[in-house]
């Protein structure tokens, strides 16, 4: 360790360093001192003077970790400001909370910077812990816990068959180190079945971590008991976080065998998670099976296996994060005391109720279903051509079969929306920090749709 | 004038209408009338400068946009764009006109005016991304309307159009795609520009497929017969301007695109796809035709009797020669124009009997003669009367269509004798017989009149004297025609 | 420059509906009636100033109506002899029956829409009449098929009377089917649609061709003149107003197809089928309206059925090839129909409203003028030698039996017997109208207004025959040279006097046999089974009914309950809960233990090591 | 002889890993579970890993199983089982695998594994272990302390009890 | 290497399955984490077995992480248990069926 490397590291220790101190800042103050932490690492990550980065161990500290590192320190500041309401309204031990976010965004960085099986499992780990306390933080929320206990258990499967997939890689290659491993395996180690073996248990925790069918099955359950920001965080930064890794460090698709098992994976999600959705009441379990969807497209990018790819799947993941984090958003800036309005039910007449968060609400579906001028649109068509070059014809057509069928589970919230019902709503109008987020995440939404060009050239940066 | 000229006209007719959707949410309704008439305004400008027919374009516009894809923004106006433009800024009028006194909400005009924008960008989109974008964002506006506004079933009847219509622009998607990339893997130029991927050597055993998937997302929007199951539900449930956006433009924008996209890019395509155009037009005109005659409720009347007019014009695309072109083309404007008539004089007639099944009207004539007289002067213009403006078209298409194949020209014929069964039926459930519902009704007044009067002055006028409108339409058919030949290898 | 002004022989008409549409509301009746009047009697001067043009055959061009690809299209007329001809017998009797009408519908309140659709009537008429190329001409022939259903059904509240114009427009709309066909192929055959251009080009067409052609011609020509079989909306159209019959149903409209016929002669006379063909056609609607008018007992259905049947003598000329025959008879029967047509208003305006003949009756003594008027015309119609009529139809036997062939001569045997009925059923026409018997009331004298525009007709119906009097009867047959045409094969002189003396006897054996028939005034009971079935139309309807219209309303209901709501319904709607069901299914799958999870996440373990392992082994 | 060695630990592991597995006492189990911890530190320590062994003993035997039994005994004081307690078979199993890991841990202390290079050919020390640890995985073990704090700190706001909590117990 | 690197993986891989059988088939939460620990030693057996094949301490290593990695999960999940008896009363996972669908 030496200054060169902790100076190229800063922005990862100032959220090390952030995620403790936030214990002893009181109640008060404590989301907004979470919310300063993660932008500063996130400001810190471009700064000048940091792009003299020498080799770090078991993290890389290049454009892509800082790129990835800023967004999930972004999505972790949203997090926190889309809390304050319930630390407001129940008893939400904040520090904790702020603590355990920036936390869970140090893993996350550290997952998507890794270049080592190590930093990898450890990533992982850290930010899947902070998620399974997140997770059922809500102590006042009874299904918090049960959601708690949903991401638990699978989550310690998928954590053993991690560990036992790195193991065998490892037994079968003699490194750790992520881009030699990934070359032995293709190269044909001496002990080839057993790397490949390895690697689809890796394959299989993964597709866990990005709920992919038939790992899926935790999604609805937890992101329903989930505080909805927390949700908003585990839809977007824990997936996009894994996408990031395989994106950049793990070329899964190089390794031939695995190709197949990608693309059944894809295609099953894609599939389960549709027909799942449709008939659905309530709105952050459609948002789930919705997610699960948008995770097969996103092995589309995987599959690709070319760097045009992986720009798409990148710019994919924001639109797709912006979208998510501010659905969930909305969720949480529409809950009061008596909880989320989750079921479409509660959202009726919204329209009438608050126009903004119910046009913004609209709209976030819209760009999920892949609507033309949004983000969503503008990332379905990067990915789907991306992946048409790659020649993955069938998979690009039963992707654009789903969202077919999807837009019927978009739209029925929305009609909902604007039906003149009126039910009672025990909401207030939206603080700063939901105003904030809320309208960052639409205004990327439509930009990245409208004019996609400078976040595609930011991306293609950053992509090694 | 000559500032005019310089202006980014194109780019302003396009956002024009958004501006005033925004507008519309910000200052009210009357947002939406100060949007139309500048429309018309540009419109007119463009309109004065289309003295040149020499040059391809009018006006061509061309700005950056993503690089990365080499998406542009590329607007082109020639004779035909330009007569769309007018056909959607005229019934952007009517349908904004007849929706005021029934719909106060601004949000309503907002999403038509959303909607326009999108249409307009369809017209005059030379880059298919922009043209795709356009697509979409044309229909969804209408579709929340629908949802939004409709009928007793709007929703069941949105999301059927919502799928229908999206099916096949998804389609439409994958083609462009693969035309990308195909042109992009042979010249390394990785462009959307329409102009450049006609030039694409398409594999032979892609062609039809990329090329069905253009077909089947345009037909759709027209829509041809078999893929018509959204139209029924969606027509008699819309608001009427809904619908007569609809059936006045949005299925215009289908033929367009046959036209502007699919031709272009896949010429030889093109001509092995006649026949089955042919027999496709003639299933619409025929089954369309049928089912008006057995129809009750006025809309769903109208609408099929849209379906049968749509098929001429397909007729006329399926015969591709210069003078069934022409006429084609020619009778997008005149459809449009007199299907939004028809389904404003159905939109006044139910406003006055609160019904719109044929057995509960009758004798609307000894009450309201004026009204009257204009459900006659429509139905006779959709009877395709010569010195109206279907019969301009229709006459074009089907001599265009019978030096091409014969039968085709005679069966299209008998298209024309149906019309007068479903025409008369209706006039006759409609005006004559014993007076029913309300003993008193008041006449058109005047707002109704202003609108009607402009879309009987237009019937006329194309009727009569279409030659200027002809002679716009000239170039583009020629361009389109020679098109054809050098690349599509027809003699 | 002259010739422009030809324009304004349709025009004028066009601008008398025009003022009457737009300022009718507010003129009052008089002046409304004067200016329908004043511009089709404007419309009758033109003509007459410019007849000389029509010696040089006249064009004038408006405006280029179209002009795509290879179609050049003018607004163009043509002036010649026939048009001329023509022009004149329509602006004149139709100046007669607006000032007929303006009196017969004194009392009808909506004349403002009568007289606009009746000026509408004559400017389509005038267009095809004048119009040099088909698709103008097919612009007046549509025009005129409209004007004649609005009319047909002007007494709107009664539903019968609107369907009957609905059926009107729609056999002959039919019909125009196969002519527009006609139309499409001449375009496609010649380059051109002028019909003096096609004419011209016609011989250089193979034969088989042109007799399909002209066959389709003539059944435009058929519908739009109620020729089998398009015959049956005629009488039926008897629904409009008296002057609408009188003017579009006897004297011009359906007189149309002949003088199509006429026009397109050239191209039709050089297919021998073709010409035989029209003349089977003429002859067998001349006799079966013939049979159908013996029976009729609405005075308007018998005029309907003998129109009908005279139409028939027409396209029998037209087959036998005199066209001057046909013209000759299609102006001598605009008179004495248009004629008999406006007297038989007039009596059923004195009967208010009656029109049972069998209840009708002592017209003589309650209106001698008419019942003269009334003689005049029938007798005209009958054929009694030195009216009008006899000449005209004189003319298309003689033409018949002059070609001297078996199917010729055949056909102008059934000429001479549907002669013999013609004078049956106009002698009884007359007798029944003129028995002394109790008969529906009336009230007093005819109008003024109803009588006099019958004097000309009258007149006209008794020496029309002048127009082309024969060499044998001392004429220079004026129309034949005027006109120009084919007169077809010259009859001998003892073919003219037999046919004379035949008609002669004929007509008196009619007189002897009605007088007999009807001295005992007629029981209002129906008649027999065969009485029935003429009086049916020989069941025409029914059948078109059974075969046409019955099919074609039930196909298209079971079309939208069985194939649309399966296409627009049932299949989208099914493959929605389809969608829908198999969701719901899936929800099993998400069961809410954990324990399920953790076993799909092993089955999914499970499944990519056998993929793996498949993958590997293969 | 060490081939031997192996092959009997890898038994012993395997049937208490099955017997922990299927107890119905989660106290069994754990104290099976423990066995097998045992019988797997030796197999570390066979395969060159002392220091591991120990921290096997220590950290998973000594700590994370003693967390476990706490837990247990928390919630579900262990019953007699009267029906079974009796039993030979029900004391057999345990014994006879102790005796068997007790013999196993004698032979190999036995044979001094740093003098015999022939038992193994790869022994890191816990010299080497520290150097190569603290060298290359430094942020390793930063992160893992981390993880470590947090879990300490999840575990905390998890299970303390709050008021609203206990109001809902009321409830 | 005193056996084969194969023979070591296979025990590890038995013991793997069995922990894994162990999650599968028990109801009981803590019996379901008794499994994921067998699972988790089966890998650092893997570990160390590798780190001995290769020659070098990388394997061994991150057996000691996976130890910490170990414990800290165990930490927070029994601290949840805690949570989920206190407020539910049963240690049964499928009684926690409270969302479904």
């Amino acid at each position: 360790m030496t200054g060169d490397m902790l100076l190229a590291l800063l922005p990862l220790l100032v959220l090390f360093i952030g995620s403790v101190s936030v214990l002893f800042v009181p109640e008060r103050q404590a989301l907004v001192y979470g919310v300063v932490c993660a932008l500063l690492a996130a400001v810190l990550a471009w700064w000048p003077w940091l792009s003299v980065a020498s080799d770090t161990p078991l993290v890389s500290s290049g454009f892509f970790a800082r790129g990835c590192l800023t967004l999930w320190a972004l999505l972790g500041a949203a997090t926190c400001l889309l809390s304050e309401r319930y630390r407001a309204s129940r008893q939400f031990a904040a520090p904790e909370f702020a603590a355990l976010v920036l936390f869970c965004v140090f893993g996350m960085s550290v997952l998507s910077a890794s270049t080592s099986l190590v930093s990898l499992f450890l990533g992982l780990e850290a930010m899947t812990l902070a998620f399974y306390v997140l997770i059922a933080f809500d102590r006042g929320n009874t299904t918090g816990a049960e959601a708690g206990l949903k991401y638990l258990l699978p989550g310690f499967l998928a954590s053993a068959l991690l560990a036992f997939g790195i193991a065998l890689v490892y037994a079968a290659t003699g490194t750790f180190v992520l881009s030699d491993t990934v070359a032995l395996t293709v190269a044909g180690a001496s002990m080839h079945t057993i790397a490949l073996l390895g690697w689809t248990l890796i394959l299989a925790a993964i597709a866990f971590k990005a709920s992919l069918a038939p790992f899926h099955l935790w999604t609805p359950d937890v992101y329903q008991g989930a505080p909805a920001p927390v949700a908003g965080l585990l839809a977007s930064g824990s997936k996009g976080a894994v996408f990031a890794l395989l994106l950049a460090s793990v070329p899964l698709a190089l390794i031939a065998p695995l190709r197949p098992l990608l693309a059944v994976l894809a295609a099953l999600s894609m599939i389960v998670g549709t027909f799942a959705a449709l008939p659905q009441t309530n709105l952050k379990r459609m948002l789930a099976y919705s997610s699960v969807v948008h995770m097969g497209y996103m092995v589309l990018a995987v599959l690709t296996g070319h760097q045009v790819g992986f720009e798409a799947g990148m710019f994919y993941l924001v639109s797709y994060g912006a979208a998510t984090v501010a659905a969930f958003g909305l969720v949480a800036s529409l809950s009061g005391p008596s909880g989320e309005p989750q079921n479409y039910a509660a959202l009726e007449g919204l329209a009438a109720r608050s126009p903004w968060r119910a046009a913004l609400l609209t709209m976030l579906l819209l760009s999920l279903a892949g609507f033309p001028p949004l983000a969503g649109f503008m990332g379905k068509f990067v990915l789907f051509s991306a992946a048409l070059d790659a020649g993955y014809v069938w998979l690009v057509v039963l992707a654009l079969f789903s969202s077919l069928v999807s837009c019927y589970y978009y739209l029925r919230p929305v009609m909902r929306l604007f039906r003149s019902g009126q039910t009672a709503a025990d909401h207030g109008p939206a603080n700063g920090g939901e105003r904030l987020v809320l309208g960052l995440c639409g205004i990327i939404l439509v930009i990245a749709g409208i004019y996609p060009g400078p976040i595609l050239r930011m991306i293609a940066a950053i992509v090694p | 004038m000559n500032g005019l000229s310089n202006m980014p006209l194109l780019s302003v007719l396009l956002l024009l209408p958004l501006a005033g959707a925004l507008a519309c949410l910000a200052w009210g309704r009357r947002a939406a009338v100060v949007a139309v008439m500048l429309e018309a305004v540009v419109a007119l400008v463009l309109q004065s400068g289309s003295a040149t027919p020499a040059l391809r374009w009018i006006r061509f516009e061309d700005w950056a946009w993503i690089e990365r894809f080499g998406a542009r923004i590329s607007l082109g106006l020639d004779g035909l764009s330009l007569l769309l433009v007018w056909l959607t800024v005229i019934l952007l009028a009517v349908a904004v006109g007849l929706s005021w006194p029934r719909y106060r909400q601004p949000g309503f005009y907002a999403l038509l005016l959303t909607s326009c924008s999108g249409i307009l960008g369809v017209f005059l989109a030379q880059d298919l991304l922009l043209f795709y974008l356009c697509w979409e964002i044309m229909l969804l506006p209408l579709i929340l309307c629908i949802a939004l506004w409709g009928g007793a079933r709007r929703v069941e009847a949105a999301f059927k159009l919502l799928l229908f219509t999206l099916a096949g622009s998804l389609l439409m998607l994958l083609a462009f795609l693969g035309l990308f990339l195909l042109h992009g893997r042979q010249t390394g130029d990785y462009s959307f520009a329409l102009q450049a991927l006609g030039t694409t050597v398409i594999p032979p055993e892609l062609a039809p497929w990329m090329f069905g998937c253009l077909a089947v997302a345009f037909l759709v929007k027209v829509p041809a017969v078999p893929l018509h199951g959204w139209l029924p539900d969606a027509y008699q449930e819309a608001p009427t301007a809904v619908t007569l956006l609809l059936s006045g433009v949005l299925a215009k924008a289908g033929i367009f695109g046959l036209v502007r996209v699919a031709l272009p890019l896949f010429p030889a395509t093109w001509n092995s796809f006649l026949p089955v155009l042919g027999v496709v037009a003639l299933v619409s005109i025929g089954y369309g035709g049928w089912l008006a005659y057995v129809q009750t409720d006025l809309k769903r009347l109208v609408g099929y009797i849209s379906v049968a007019h749509l098929g001429f014009i397909l007729l006329g695309l399926a015969a591709s020669n210069a003078m069934a072109l022409q006429g084609a083309l020619l009778q997008l404007f005149n459809h449009g124009i007199a299907t939004a008539a028809l389904f404003v004089v159905v939109a006044l007639v139910e406003r006055r009997t609160a019904s719109r099944q044929l057995p509960q009207l009758g004798g609307l004539w000894s009450r309201t003669p004026q009204l009257g007289a204009m459900v006659l002067f429509f139905s006779l213009t959709a009877l395709g009367l010569p010195g109206l403006n279907i019969f301009i078209g229709e006459i074009l298409i089907l001599l265009g269509a019978f030096r091409v194949q014969p039968w085709w020209g005679a069966a299209g014929m008998l298209g024309v004798l149906l019309a007068a069964c479903y025409t008369l039926r209706m006039v006759q459930g409609i005006l004559w017989g014993v007076p029913r519902g309300p003993e008193k009704m008041a006449d058109m007044n005047r707002g109704e009149a202003l609108i009607l009067a402009p879309l009987t002055v237009l019937v006329l006028w194309f009727g009569l004297y279409p030659m200027p409108f002809l002679t716009l339409l000239r170039g583009p058919v020629e361009q389109l025609l020679t098109h054809i030949v050098t690349t599509g290898g027809l003699p | 420059m002259m010739g422009e002004l030809l324009f304004l022989i349709p025009l004028l008409p066009l601008g008398g509906a025009l003022v009457i549409l737009f300022a009718g509301g507010r003129m009052p009746r008089r002046m409304l009636s004067g200016v329908a009047i004043a511009s089709v009697a404007a419309s009758a001067a033109m003509t007459l100033w410019l007849w000389p043009l029509a010696g040089d055959r006249t064009r004038a061009t408006l405006f280029t109506w179209l002009d795509v690809g290879a179609l050049q299209l003018p607004v163009e007329i043509l002036f010649s002899p026939l048009a001329a001809a023509m022009t004149l017998m329509v602006t004149v009797v139709s100046a007669l029956i607006h000032v007929y009408a303006a009196s017969y519908l004194h009392h009808e309140p909506d004349i403002r829409r009568f007289f606009t659709l009746f000026n509408l009537f004559v400017f389509a008429m005038l267009v095809i009449v004048l119009a040099d190329n088909l698709l103008l001409l097919f612009l007046g022939w549509e025009g005129v098929g409209f004007c004649s259903y609005a009319l047909i059904g002007f007494w709107y509240r009664n539903p019968d009377f609107a369907a009957a114009g609905r059926k009107a427009f729609l056999v002959t709309r039919a019909a125009d089917v196969l002519f527009g066909i006609a139309l499409l192929w001449l375009f496609r055959l010649t380059g051109t649609l002028s019909i003096e251009a096609i004419n011209l080009q016609a011989a250089s067409l193979p034969p088989t061709t042109v007799t399909i052609l002209a066959l389709l011609l003539l059944a435009g020509a058929c519908g739009k003149s109620a020729q089998l079989p398009f015959s049956s909306w005629l009488p039926d159209a008897m629904a409009g107003p008296t002057p609408v019959s009188a003017l579009i149903h006897a004297a011009t409209m359906v007189t149309a197809g002949v003088y199509l016929l006429c026009r397109m002669f050239p191209l039709i006379s050089l297919s021998a089928i073709a010409l035989a063909v029209i003349g089977l056609i003429g002859a067998a609607t001349a006799f079966y309206g013939a049979t159908c008018a013996l029976v009729q007992r609405d005075i308007k259905k018998v005029l309907a059925y003998s129109t009908i049947s005279q139409v028939g003598y027409m396209f029998l000329a037209v087959g036998a090839g005199t066209v001057t025959g046909a013209m000759f008879h299609l102006l001598t029967h605009a008179f004495f129909k248009a004629l008999l047509f406006m007297v038989a208003g007039a009596v059923i305006h004195l009967a208010a409203g009656e029109q049972d003949l069998f209840r009708l009756g002592q017209l003589s003594k309650r209106s001698p003028t008419l019942f003269w008027l009334l003689l005049v015309g029938a007798l005209a119609l009958a054929g009694v030698p030195l009216t009008a009529g006899f000449f005209s139809k004189d003319a298309i036997l003689a033409a018949c039996f002059a070609r001297q062939t078996l199917w010729w001569t055949s056909l102008g045997i059934a000429g001479l017997v549907t002669a013999f009925l013609t004078a049956l059923y106009a002698i009884r026409l007359v007798y029944l109208l003129a028995a002394d018997r109790e008969s529906a009331s009336g009230h007093g004298p005819a109008p003024r207004g109803l009588v006099w525009p019958l004097l000309p007709l009258g007149a006209l119906a008794l020496v029309g025959g002048l127009l082309n009097l024969p060499a044998v009867w001392g004429g220079h047959e004026t129309l034949g040279r005027w006109l120009e045409t084919p007169a077809g094969a010259l009859p001998s002189h003892d073919l003219e006097w037999g046919l004379a003396a035949a008609t002669l006897l004929l007509v008196a054996g009619a007189w002897l046999f009605i007088r007999n028939r009807y001295r005992v005034p007629p029981t209002v009971s129906p008649g027999g089974a065969g009485v029935s079935f003429l009086a049916a139309g020989w069941q025409l309807d029914s059948l078109i009914r059974v075969i046409i219209t019955a099919p074609f309303e039930k196909i298209g209901c079971l079309l939208e309950k069985s194939v649309e709501r399966r296409l627009s319904a049932t299949w989208p709607a099914g493959l929605g809960r389809l969608c829908q069901v198999t969701g719901q299914s899936w929800r099993v799958l998400t069961s809410g233990y954990v324990s399920h999870y953790l076993a799909a996440m092993a089955w999914g373990m499970v499944l990519l090591l056998a993929m793996l392992v498949v993958l590997l082994v293969l | 002889m060490v081939t031997v060695l192996f092959y009997t630990l890898a038994a012993i592991t395997l049937a208490t890993t099955v017997l922990c597995l299927t107890r119905n006492n989660p106290v069994h189990a754990v104290l099976y579970l423990v066995q097998a911890l045992f019988a797997l530190a030796l197999l570390y320590f066979m395969l060159g890993a002392p220091l591991l062994a120990a921290w096997q003993v220590i950290l998973y035997a000594g700590a994370i199983m003693v967390l476990f039994l706490f837990v247990i005994m928390l919630f579900e004081p262990p019953v007699a089982d009267k029906r079974t307690s009796g039993r030979l078979t029900h004391w057999f199993f345990p014994v006879m695998l102790g005796g068997l890991l007790l013999a196993c841990g004698g032979a190999l202390i036995a044979m001094d594994p740093a003098a015999k290079a022939s038992l193994s050919s790869y022994w890191l020390t816990p010299r080497d272990y520290g150097r190569a640890l603290f060298e290359r995985y430094a942020l390793a073990v930063e992160i893992i302390s981390l993880i470590l704090l947090f879990a300490a700190v999840g575990a905390f706001h998890l299970g303390r009890r709050y008021r609203s909590t206990t109001k809902e117990d009321v409830s | 290497m005193i056996v084969p690197l194969g023979h070591v993986l296979i025990l590890a891989g038995l013991l793997f399955v069995a922990g894994l059988a162990g999650v599968l088939l028990r109801r009981n939460l803590i019996m379901i984490l008794i499994g994921v620990e067998i699972m988790l030693n089966a890998v650092s057996l893997t570990l160390v077995g590798a780190s001995a094949y290769w020659r070098h301490p990388d394997g061994q290593l991150f057996a000691l992480l996976l130890m910490a990695v170990a414990a800290a999960e165990v930490t927070v999940a029994l601290a949840l248990v805690i949570y989920l008896k206190r407020s539910r009363g049963t240690l049964d996972v499928n009684r926690f069926d409270g969302m479904k669908g």
